[in-house]
């Protein structure tokens, strides 16, 4: 894992006020600031209590809390994620965490149907102030059913806002934001980020949702990321440099809305333009950040055809190294972007 | 509220004012007439999409919302304008709605399917069917969490038992011993579907043996049993007791929407039960018992007309939304 | 409704071999032959048996083949459709409807976890031969819950077809070679034209998933359509001819997979690329149309930005002017493919 | 077969053959074996991924399958080695397919949670709780409709119970009165959390009334019980009466996966039901009914751990698939 977000976050924080952390402690830490400062909060997941979560991001909270703030609930994804819904609705705030976000396929209507459209629907008469989170991604060994970055699903749908920190500073900030926000935010957290680590302020801040961050500046190239995508596109980027080729690399933070600006300014600096995201490539977010692109003034800039580095066009596959083979990895991103700046393709 | 019952004294007439049981009468007959407005309105063009009307169904949503306290919520369903008026909602804003106007209570961005009055404790009728029942168990979360001392009522029908958010919201609110009434209104049709077709259980009151909660079927034509039934289980909720489902056996006169040739069902079948008139029959306790006479009722008819008259007018007369506004409201306004 | 099957079909079949028929009818002949040639065809849906269906479309099939045949289903769309998906891996070929494709989100999980990946992560050892159809789309007036183009989550996910039929032709020539498919194939019917007619052929045929068809030649733009904005694309390339821009109309069909070759080709000669879809814009299929032309060698050959008329970023409202607002009219084609064309985007 | 039951001799003894049982213990053996050996490659970094280890719960999946005959059909879990053994499967090519290996049962692509063996009639585990039980439905759909007269026997566990698939599923099964039997295998916990925690029942069985099939608890960790129950179960499906909920009574004693550190159970706990070892009171019966020998369980046991070494043998020296067919059998290639 690189450094960026020390660099990123000293210009705010005094190096005190820091303490390095991993992401998935990051989490645990801005779930344990909301539960403290506000009684409306609680947590519902399966196995988010004396288990600590499937991926330990709750950890010992329920001691802190108690059983009735971190709420284990039965295996039950659609009806629990409805009275999450439900309960964010009439006053709670809920924040619920999908075992794996594959399940979440079992509460698309809760999420989609009513979440997202209640507000709409109720003529701006209620909010439903719902978190939901969503470990994703592959790399674990999981095979296909635990392994989807389903995240363009929810960004195709009006009424939510859909999140993918990619460091432990974003993860910890924009939780805080989204608990913050009058709608539904959905997180994407990518499961293999949970164990790594970064500098993160102690208590409450926020990262604005919304809002892209440029990880990296350069001149020949820009690569839009997301996620794990951003680590690995950081990697390459320093690859690029020693053959000397310069990427800036847009870490993308939010896929609905999206920072359309900082995507196009960086663009019309650059002329050329890469996406890389883990999701299927097929209408995965690169699908819109290159449309928009392509569909703006940008467009008029570029000098090269649109590169979409994103997953194959299958299920994700068990076997370790065909699991690696499904997802864009640091050398697809090097050899890509080296072709592309190239001319070759 | 008492639970008395005197010998062949119905218990809503023993556990409620004259005052109260008029009011329920009027809301009952307020019903009728909305959902009659509203029909002629449709079939005359003036209101688009498609529309459930809960004719017959009266007394099941009058009784079941007489239990409650003004704070108390409800969520609803598809068939929902009675739902609605039982629990306050003016007809105005309701016809507002349904007209597509800025009056109307979801500002014309509802519709039928979506009619809603937050503030009187109806958190929506739901296009989605069993899509509110989650929806209850949550607000009864909350009220459990904050101690806000709030019984939900949530409404479903019989052929929203057999989805899978049923159960598990059942059991949900059973194993958190949240305050919320399952009601389900037993119309015996799923669209076309007959719950004999539909569902593995004679009394879908059976399945709550399943939740480990009380389980009960009532005759939802008769205003005096099924609040009867609601306020036992209400007062079973806000005394921390837990979840009730109360199974009200009714029926729907009109097709399922507008779109039904009644295909599956006989004219018998329909015509005996308009014998057993929800309003009728809660007529003629009244007269019985002396809390009304029938120019009294005549009087409430007439002033119900008005009502739907001018809740008429008033929608057709109201603004329509601009065309500007068309995403406003997907998110929240943010005023910084 | 224009004309466009006439000229279509004509060629392939002599006009005594065809009938008008409305697309719902074309779908009910397709069941209708498909039951009577196939004993393991089974239709199952919610009301599909004596009501015929909430569009009609299934009508009386229950009478001439029996409630074992056409199977009404309770309400309950996650285990129907899971119902079909172990039908289909064990020999039958069940045709399973959903009453309006807004519910097919109680089901995403049997869809996209078990009838897409079941044959990928057995190893090829089975096959799932489920067809599903999702009636779609605004203009009914029943807002935000029973109106939604979900198309493009489907086609997100690998192991799925999905079609969007346009005409009667296709919906009955499309769905009876989606019963000849090994795989999955929803089908996306857009509920407002059930009524439209068109000639059909009799019997048997069919149409190949997979291609896209140019509906209308021309010069100076392409339009890549989807389903109901097929004809409207139609329509407004009638009037922009008027006013002397040339369209060229392709009907995609076939969103996932996608006939590259039929877009690409059209664009190279027209230099110009609109897609016109009814799905929120965002991440509607419009955006992969417009990124796979942008990483394409086309993409040299592009002479505007690519434009994407899409719906709004809104659930669709109840009210029947914001309904229509929500989403392209032949207008808003008219406007933004001249815009285009003479610079002005 | 005859459901004879002689006084005191239990029905497996009475009802099956000697082979037969020295066969079933043989596969109880072969499990926990399997098991072991999975434990021991995983834990040395051999086997990646995740596993879920079904030791302490072979009667259950051998007592089940020795009720069916070899061309009906199960579906499986995400503890699914067990069902997989016990349907019939080498655990050759079940070892392969944990090594990722083209000779695996699904050649690599599908891993521990993915396990299926097609042509021995198991549809796979599932890694979707509740994943398969619909699937188990459509299956008996299909003997059904094709009259194949093949029976399906449905596993899942006590928390698979919470979801709607198996509320939605059940009710089906029932109302199209479908050969299909549903085996709930209650370990007592669902991940972390207890039935007590999670499930508003205290038999599982006790659902099955909502469905109006027969409901029955048994000693999931008696060969015995559990054949006699789910034979039962089986000869009522295969004669067109339709579908029962079995309610096997077992436990898991290893974590809930490999990452478990076992924070929501006591040791005693643990230890109080490896006591219960179902394959040493098999194991016991068999000796006192004199239809195996202590020796003769030795030799099963020399025997299986060979077996076991071979396979694991031949998954190592398997060949791995090629990264060019990383979308291989996404879609059905088409050979025209
Ligand atoms: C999830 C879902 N499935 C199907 C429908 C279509 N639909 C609307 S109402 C209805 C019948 C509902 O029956 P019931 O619950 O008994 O209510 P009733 O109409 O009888 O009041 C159906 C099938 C829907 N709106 N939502
Ligand atoms: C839909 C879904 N939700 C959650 C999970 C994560 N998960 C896997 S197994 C499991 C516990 C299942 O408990 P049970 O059904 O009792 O089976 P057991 O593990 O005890 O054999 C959970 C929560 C999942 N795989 N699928
Ligand atoms: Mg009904
Ligand atoms: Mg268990």
């Amino acid at each position: 894992m690189n450094e960026m977000t020390k660099t990123n976050t000293a210009e705010i924080f005094k190096d005190g006020d820091m303490v390095e952390m991993s992401y998935a402690e990051a989490i645990r830490d801005a779930l344990d600031i909301a539960l403290t400062n506000d009684e409306r909060v609680i947590l519902m997941g399966e196995d988010i209590g004396v288990y600590g979560g499937a991926f330990q991001v709750t950890g010992d909270l329920v001691h802190k809390h108690g059983e009735d703030r971190v709420i284990d609930t039965p295996i039950s994804e659609l009806g629990g994620a409805g009275v999450a819904v439900g309960a964010a609705a009439t006053g709670l705030r809920p924040i619920f965490e999908f075992q794996f976000s594959d399940f979440a396929m079992l509460a698309m209507e809760q999420i989609c149907n009513q979440a997202a459209k209640m507000r709409y629907m109720l003529g701006g008469n209620v909010s439903v102030p719902v978190v939901m989170r969503f470990p994703a991604g592959s790399g674990t060994g999981a095979a296909a059913q635990h392994s989807q970055s389903l995240e363009a699903w929810l960004a195709h749908v009006p009424g939510l806002k859909v999140i993918q920190p990619a460091t432990p500073y974003d993860a910890k900030g924009m939780l805080l934001a989204a608990l913050e926000d009058p709608d539904p935010v959905m997180i994407f957290e990518h499961k293999i980020l949970y164990k790594s680590k970064g500098m993160v302020p102690k208590g409450h801040y926020t990262v604005p949702i919304g809002k892209a961050e440029i990880r990296r500046e350069g001149t020949d190239v820009t690569i839009v990321a997301t996620s794990i995508m951003v680590h690995k596109s950081l990697d390459a980027a320093k690859q690029l440099e020693e053959v000397g080729i310069s990427a800036e690399v847009i870490d993308l933070k939010t896929i609905r809305p999206i920072d359309r600006e900082t995507v196009l300014a960086s663009v019309r600096k650059t002329s050329r333009l890469v996406c890389v995201y883990e999701a299927v490539k097929t209408l995965g977010i690169g699908a819109e950040i290159s449309a928009m692109v392509a569909e703006s003034d940008a467009f008029d800039y570029l000098d090269a055809p649109i590169l979409r580095l994103g997953g194959a066009d299958t299920p994700i596959p068990y076997n370790p190294d065909l699991e690696k083979a499904a997802v864009p990895q640091i050398d697809d991103i090097v050899v890509g972007v080296t072709q592309l700046v190239k001319g070759e393709r | 509220m008492t639970k008395e019952k005197k010998a062949n004294v119905p218990f809503a007439i023993s556990n409620y004012s004259p005052e109260q049981l008029r009011e329920a009468l009027r809301k009952m007959i307020l019903i009728r007439r909305f959902e009659e407005g509203a029909e002629d309105c449709y079939t005359r063009g003036l209101i688009h999409g498609t529309m459930h009307l809960s004719i017959g169904q009266e007394a099941s949503a009058v009784g079941s919302c007489m239990a409650l306290k003004p704070d108390d919520q409800i969520t609803s369903t598809h068939r929902g304008h009675g739902h609605c008026v039982a629990k306050g909602a003016e007809a105005s804003r309701m016809f507002a709605e349904f007209f597509g106007k800025e009056t109307g209570y979801c500002k014309g961005r509802g519709g039928s399917m979506h009619i809603a009055d937050v503030e009187m404790g109806n958190l929506g009728a739901n296009g989605i069917v069993a899509g509110g029942i989650p929806i209850a168990v949550g607000a009864a979360l909350t009220s459990k969490r904050l101690k806000l001392g709030k019984v939900v009522l949530c409404f479903f029908g019989d052929g929203a038992n057999n989805e899978g958010a049923f159960h598990e919201s059942l059991n949900m609110a059973s194993i958190w011993n949240l305050p919320v009434v399952f009601i389900c209104e037993n119309n015996k049709y799923g669209m076309s579907t007959s719950i004999e077709r539909s569902t593995a259980v004679k009394n879908i009151s059976d399945r709550a043996s399943a939740y480990s909660m009380p389980g009960v079927t009532v005759d939802g034509n008769d205003l005096s049993a099924i609040s009867e039934a609601v306020t036992i289980a209400v007062e079973r909720a806000r005394a921390g007791d837990g979840p009730s489902l109360v199974e009200s056996l009714t029926y729907r006169w009109r097709g399922h929407s507008k779109s039904d040739r009644n295909k599956y069902r006989t004219k018998e079948e329909i015509s005996d039960w308009m014998d057993k008139d929800p309003i009728l029959r809660l007529s003629a306790v009244l007269q019985e018992h002396s809390i009304i006479t029938a120019k009294e009722i005549e009087a409430i008819e007439t002033s119900v007309d008005k009502e739907i008259a001018d809740a008429i007018k008033f929608a057709q007369e109201s603004p329509s939304p601009s065309m500007n506004d068309v995403t406003r409201d997907v998110y929240t306004e943010l005023t910084s």
